[in-house]
């Protein structure tokens, strides 16, 4: 159990605020007038029964569906509509619910292409494969290495990653979204199916990321266990409203949170 | 200015002083609009119920035909030739699931897309080697379709209706009434458009993907069969034919691809569309534009409307 | 034993992230060269070198052009032979207004310009994908074609309609036309394509080809790590339309001597697609696997059937290449979708370990 | 994974093997004539006809009279498909086994070979069609058109519309239509027909068919409709003509007002659109009918035997017998060669200096075993490799041809200029095109 102290949290910068954020679906509503903030260093939690708008949350932020009202203010900028790769440009990175690899290529090519954004050699260049191109692939390659150091799948860099197990391509996704060194990590069930030993793995990884690199993470995760474990603060969303928002000891004593997931009408 | 007046006057001006031929036009695309359609007909079956893009449709057009003529030139009377040909369609239909899709089953769309392409050679190949080359003329009187045209005199000129091509418009508008209420009335149909809805519903409810797949194959030969004589009748039957059956394509983009109504409504709008086109603007840059015109079109409204003019809004997710 | 990578340690990145890592590749290749420059041009006969080497190679480049849209970006296109097309009215409308520069550069150049019309047409991909993009490549190759024949200013008002190949000459030997010899047009055509070949495997290995896989393999996710979709896209439709562009320049100009605007008919653009499909899509190497079987499969027919002593009437040949192509289109795509590129690695494999079975 | 090894070795093995087998020389006691044919695709309604003419006259020489000059005639077809780039791989392949004339059929591959066969010193005789501006023997040494250009044979359509119309100089003012395929092909007589339209003082209204709406062509005939002709001109081939006929039998267009040159000649052209094809008239340059003793010989010693793929009941329609004169025309250049040389095996440049000495009078036909089957061939010399020899006008009558005219001779004064005009474009356009440096042959 991570217990920072609460003036810790309090001090810390808001790098991601939502604010009443709504999104719909043709006349259905997957989130209403959602409101909360990511601070910077913090691993916060977004959990719900299923249906209850995590997935969707995280598509929001990162700009592949666009709110039909509320306000996104991320790193002191707000934004009305965004297109998924200028989230990418302004540092949030993201994994996926079921793995979206580039399956047609090896570990370490998904974790290089992860390096893309910070790749500057122009067409030119690219075609020679010869000097600062080269100088290039070599330093980038160098840290995509210290990525799968750190990650331990050292032997499967040169695997396609289609043909590696769940487990393992779970990994390689949370190493080519650390490739693009980002302020903001999404990760949307990075534990899901995975086996008490990798959950363990998994769980260890994000804390360093968050340690280390001191990467923000926002997580959403059904393994109540886990939730607890990693995170700084939690946020519970049910039917696309959110019912609740504070640390883990506060959101597990939590009224509506407890009914939410029993069932139990309102 | 006189390039504007081109454009803009004097089509209008020709379609009102010779309104007859403007009639004759729109009869003539229409015609040309409903073989359109009958072709993409048969891609929207097996796109409907398999999700599989059948390029070979075209292909198939032409496969039937020439079995029905090569049947008849042995000396098998008309009749029991069509039956014949049915039950090579049948075959066809059997062998394409248990050769090609069987083994193919949950491979993206794309590769199955471009399995129906070794098909069409496969077919254009195996269907000269046993017919020959060469185009051949449809049965058209040992199977009592109607000759020759009636001259309507009207708007001050008259209007040429063929007998074939309003028998070929009788013909389709029954074949579509029928499949509709196989659609919408029979087990099979239903359990199709199951199928169609998701794969795994279907299996979950005890329906057979195999057998719905040798299905709709063989629906849509039956479909290609019925175009292949109208077209036949109207022309010939040659593998020529083959490039025109790629115009129902952008009939299929204008109707959506799993809408049978938008198959019909998309491939009149084709075929009136280019009829027009080039009888009144083609000139203007040398004729010849329907050659492209329909695909521009299908372009054009790529750019604006992917999912055609019946098919569904599609969200994508992650 | 003798293909095996035991022994040999990558002491830095820059080795590793070569693109034949392994020295007997590097050596593989090599020889390859020698055949190609040498032995080839040296002890070949006319019909070897012109009617085999010089459309092998000249159809592999285009396969490599269409591989880099279809079998890295993902995106199906049926237009490549229009784009081949492009490439060759642009170099015979260059080099006639041009005459002294060298028609090498205009071959080149031509790339250019078909990379300009290829990249207009590929504006569409970024809504649509998949057999919707295909179709759209239809509009592309059906109005291109359209144009080789209704624009007459394309053909220089040539009564025939048909472009013919003016001769012109580097360092005063004839390199196109009917005086140009067999083995002076191959040359220049292997270099070119050798040269091409280069720089694609160059891009495939480096952040472009990584752009363009992630925008196969998973598009949304691409996106979503910064890659804009719409420029890498039309950047795989320009450089695929360089490479087919380039390529069909040299059909023209170095090949046939002369084209109609059928040359560059929907069946051009069938014939390359059937070339990356059993080739295999996604490898470079496929292309010229694809090219060498699709184009000789037709030359085996013709010649060893009546060796054998079995009759065989022309068309018949015709008729069972359409059969085997169509079956063997089939086959890949089921028993081995990437195509003989990847049997190939399964026989480098093989062969590493050989001859111990295990 | 067997199979795919098995695969695997199969593509290999084949790659490395077709190299020397393709390049083994054929054996030198026979007479090497290729045939580029088309038994498939679009136009091969009009190709198998042909094919199968061209191979049972030499194949019925090489068995009644063991070839020509006792010397075999070793006669392989290489299958084009009518498409150029297959044409080209067949010459390509054929170049180097010495052939000794070769016949394109299709003017796409024709005006590929063009440039070729000067410097592969391999004759091209392409029949009535192909470049027309080949017939300048000066600027194209190599290249052979006879019996007529496509140009002599629209000069022949307006002498005949002159006769009906009762002089040119009635159409003044009128529309002449002119619906072509969109090829090579179809677009040759284009300048002609303009010069015309300006001597003459008549509309030219063109409807082109591209390849694609050859089955179709509504569109084109509505637009005759619309613009009524006083006349139209066809040059069409393949699936295109039967099309034609039907659609302007449709549109009721009069069929004795519509005339097609003699690629559109077919039976099976007019055949299709039943009782409406009555009437439609097209030039040809030979008689048709089986009514003649060499073919009565080729079904005797070819067709009999089952060495033709021809069904007997086309034996003698007009396309076949087509196929059969470009043969005669071949075999006697052939012929013409052995007795200028004195060599029994001759190659291609002494065929070429053989056809350039081309003469088969009235006598010569008949002794050939088709007496008046075609005008005689006279006039090709070593600067005129066409001769611009005489056609006849034939009218469908429902069931067969009928010829309706008399010869007609083409209009050398007008096409001749023109021509010259063309070659010398053609030249100038194609910098580095060789001086004719081959002698001139006495006429035989």
């Amino acid at each position: 159990m991570r217990a920072p102290a609460a003036g810790d949290q309090a001090a810390r910068e808001i790098l991601l605020s939502m604010e009443n954020v709504s999104l719909s679906f043709g006349g259905v509503n997957a989130i209403s007038d959602v409101s909360f903030d990511i601070r910077k260093g913090e691993i916060c939690a977004i959990i719900g029964p299923n249906g209850a708008g995590k997935t969707s949350m995280l598509n929001v932020i990162n700009g592949f569906y666009t709110p039909r009202q509320g306000r996104i203010t991320f790193k002191g900028v707000a934004r009305a509509k965004m297109r998924p790769y200028e989230a990418a440009e302004r540092g949030i990175a993201r994994t996926f619910q079921n793995v979206a690899l580039f399956r047609g290529m090896s570990a370490l090519d998904n974790i290089m292409a992860g390096r893309t954004l910070k790749m500057k050699r122009g067409l030119l260049w690219q075609m020679l494969r010869y000097g600062p191109a080269m100088a290039e692939e070599v330093e980038h390659r160098r840290v995509a290495e210290e990525i799968i150091d750190f990650l331990h799948i050292k032997d499967i860099r040169k695997v396609q990653v289609g043909r590696l197990p769940y487990g393992l391509q779970k990994r390689v996704e949370l190493g080519r979204a650390l490739a693009m060194e980002p302020e903001l990590l999404l990760l949307d069930e990075p534990m899901a199916g995975m086996n008490l030993e990798e959950k363990e793995d998994m769980s260890r990884f994000v804390l360093d990321v968050n340690q280390h690199f001191g990467t923000t993470i926002a997580l959403i995760e059904h393994d109540m266990g886990v939730v607890m474990d990693l995170s700084d603060r939690v946020v519970v969303l049910d039917h696309g409203v959110k019912i609740a928002d504070g640390t883990p000891d506060e959101v597990k004593s939590d009224r509506n949170v407890i009914d939410a997931y029993l069932g139990v009408a309102h | 200015m006189d390039l504007l007046y081109k454009i803009f006057l004097e089509p209008f001006v020709q379609m009102g002083t010779a309104p007859d031929l403007l009639v004759q036009t729109l009869w003539e695309g229409m015609v040309g609009g409903m073989l359109y359609a009958l072709i993409a007909l048969g891609f929207v079956l097996i796109f409907k119920a398999s999700g599989v893009f059948n390029f070979a449709q075209g292909i198939m057009v032409v496969f039937a035909a020439l079995t029905l003529i090569g049947l008849h030139a042995q000396g098998i009377p008309a009749f029991v030739a069509l039956a014949l040909t049915i039950a090579v369609m049948f075959a066809l239909a059997w062998s394409v699931e248990r050769i090609v899709l069987r083994p193919l089953v949950n491979q993206p769309d794309i590769i199955l897309f471009m399995a129906t392409f070794g098909i069409t050679y496969f077919l254009i190949g195996f269907g000269e080697l046993v017919f020959g080359g060469d185009p051949k003329t449809m049965i058209t009187e040992e199977l009592f379709l109607p000759k020759g045209s009636w001259d309507i005199k009207m708007l001050g000129g008259f209007v040429s209706l063929q007998k074939i091509d309003v028998a070929a418009a009788i013909i389709a508008s029954i074949m579509v009434a029928v499949l509709s209420v196989f659609f919408s009335k029979t087990r099979i149909g239903r359990a199709l458009r199951a199928v169609a809805d998701s794969h795994k519903a279907a299996l979950s409810v005890g329906i057979s993907l195999e057998q719905i797949w040798v299905i709709v194959w063989f629906a849509a030969g039956l479909v290609a069969l019925v175009t292949g004589i109208m077209w036949g009748a109207r022309s010939n039957v040659s593998f020529a034919l083959e490039i025109i059956a790629l115009k129902a394509l952008p009939v299929l983009i204008l109707g959506g691809f799993t809408s049978i109504p938008g198959a019909i409504v998309g491939g009149l709008i084709i075929g009136v569309g280019e009829k027009l086109g080039e009888f009144y603007w083609g000139p203007l840059v040398g004729g010849g534009t329907d050659s492209w015109f329909a695909f521009v079109i299908a372009l054009i409204f790529l750019m604006f409307r992917p999912q055609g003019l019946f098919g569904e809004k599609i969200i994508e997710r992650v | 034993m003798l293909y095996r990578e035991a022994g040999q340690y990558k002491t830095s990145y820059q080795a590793d992230q070569a693109v034949f890592p392994l020295l007997q590749d590097r050596v593989g290749l090599l020889v390859i060269l020698f055949v190609a420059y040498v032995v080839i041009p040296l002890t070949g006969n006319d019909f070897l070198i012109n009617a085999v080497m010089t459309p092998f190679l000249i159809f592999s480049l285009a396969a490599i052009g269409l591989n880099l849209l279809t079998g890295y970006t993902g995106l199906l296109s049926l237009g490549s032979g229009a784009f081949m097309g492009v490439g060759a009215y642009a170099c015979y409308k260059l080099t006639t207004y041009f005459p002294d520069v060298n028609i090498i550069i205009w071959i080149v150049a031509s790339g250019f310009v078909a990379a300009l019309v290829g990249a207009i047409f590929g504006l569409p991909s970024l809504r649509i994908k998949g057999f919707y993009l295909a179709i759209a490549t239809l509009a592309a190759q059906f109005f291109l074609e359209w144009s080789f024949t209704r624009v007459a200013w394309l053909y220089n008002h040539n009564v025939s309609g048909a472009i013919e190949v003016p001769q012109r000459t580097l360092f005063g030997v004839p390199i196109t036309g009917p005086n140009a010899t067999a083995e002076t047009r191959y040359l220049i055509v292997l270099t070119i394509v050798v040269g091409m070949t280069w720089v694609a495997s160059n891009i495939v290995h480096g952040r472009i080809g990584r752009m363009w896989m992630a925008v196969r393999d998973m598009d949304i996710a691409a996106e979503l790590m910064g890659i804009r979709l719409l420029p890498t896209k039309l950047l795989a439709f320009a450089v695929s339309s360089f490479y087919c562009g380039v390529a069909g320049a040299m059909m023209v100009f170095l090949w046939y001597g002369g084209a109609e605007s059928t040359v560059f008919s929907i069946n051009q653009s069938f014939t390359i697609l059937f070339m990356i499909i059993i080739g295999g899509l996604g490898s470079l190497l496929g292309a010229y696997l694809g090219a060498a079987l699709i184009f000789v499969l037709p030359i085996v027919l013709r010649f060893v059937p009546p060796k054998l002593g079995i009759p065989v009437h022309a068309a018949t040949v015709e008729h069972i290449t359409f059969m085997i192509v169509g079956a063997l289109i089939i086959f890949f795509l089921i028993v081995e979708p990437h195509g003989l590129a990847r049997l190939w690695q399964i026989g480098k494999q093989k062969l590493r370990v050989w001859p111990f079975p295990y | 994974m067997n199979v795919r090894h098995l695969v695997f070795g199969v593509a290999c093995g084949a790659m490395l093997g077709v190299t020397p087998l393709a390049t083994t020389a054929v054996a030198q006691d026979s007479i090497y004539v290729p045939l580029l044919t088309y038994r498939t695709g679009p136009f091969a309604n009009s190709g198998i006809p042909i094919a199968n003419g061209m191979h049972d006259y030499l194949a019925m020489l090489n068995e009644r009279d063991g070839g020509i000059g006792g010397v075999k005639l070793n006669i392989e077809e290489c299958e084009t498909g009518y498409d150029t780039k297959k044409g080209v791989e067949c010459y390509e392949s054929i170049k180097g086994k010495n052939p000794t004339v070769i016949n394109p059929y299709s003017t796409g591959i024709t005006l590929q070979l063009i440039p070729k066969a000067a410097v592969d010193k391999i004759p091209i005789l392409s029949m009535a069609y192909g470049l027309s501006a080949s017939a300048i023997g000066e600027k194209f040494p190599w290249i052979f058109n006879p019996p007529a250009t496509y140009w002599d044979g629209l000069s022949m359509i307006f002498r005949y519309i002159g006769g009906k119309e009762g002089g040119l100089d009635r159409l003044r003012g009128k529309t002449v239509g002119f619906i072509f395929l969109e090829s090579g092909y179809g677009r040759e007589p284009i300048p002609l027909l303009e010069q015309f339209a300006k001597d003459y003082g008549f509309n030219v209204k063109l409807y082109s068919v591209a390849g694609k709406e050859m089955q179709d062509q509504s569109a084109q005939w509505l637009a005759v409709r619309r613009d009524r002709p006083a006349w139209m001109i066809m040059w069409g081939w393949g699936a295109m003509n039967p099309t034609a006929v039907k659609r302007a039998a449709e549109t009721n267009y009069p069929m004795d007002k519509f005339i097609g040159i003699w690629w559109s000649g077919s039976e099976d052209d007019a055949r299709p659109a039943g009782p409406g094809g009555k009437g439609y008239l097209t030039l040809n340059l030979h008689g048709v009918g089986a009514n003649y003793p060499a073919i009565h010989d080729i079904v005797k010693h070819v067709v009999g035997k089952g060495k033709s793929q021809v069904d007997k009941s086309k034996v003698g329609e007009n396309l076949y017998n087509r196929g059969v004169y470009n043969s005669v025309l071949s075999a006697e250049a052939i012929r013409n060669a052995q007795k200028i040389t004195g060599k029994k095996v001759v190659n291609g440049a002494d065929v070429r200096r053989g056809l350039e000495t081309l003469n088969i009078s009235e006598a010569r036909w008949k002794e050939l075993g088709l007496p008046e089957f075609a005008a005689p061939i006279t006039a090709v010399s070593c600067a005129d490799h066409n001769g611009h020899h005489a056609a006849y006008m034939q009218q469908w009558d429902g069931t067969k041809w009928v010829k309706v005219s008399d010869w007609i001779v083409p209009m050398k004064d007008k096409v001749r200029p023109l021509l010259e005009a063309a070659a010398t474009d053609y030249v100038t356009k194609n910098t580095g095109w060789p001086k004719r440096s081959e002698a001139c042959d006495k006429q035989s």
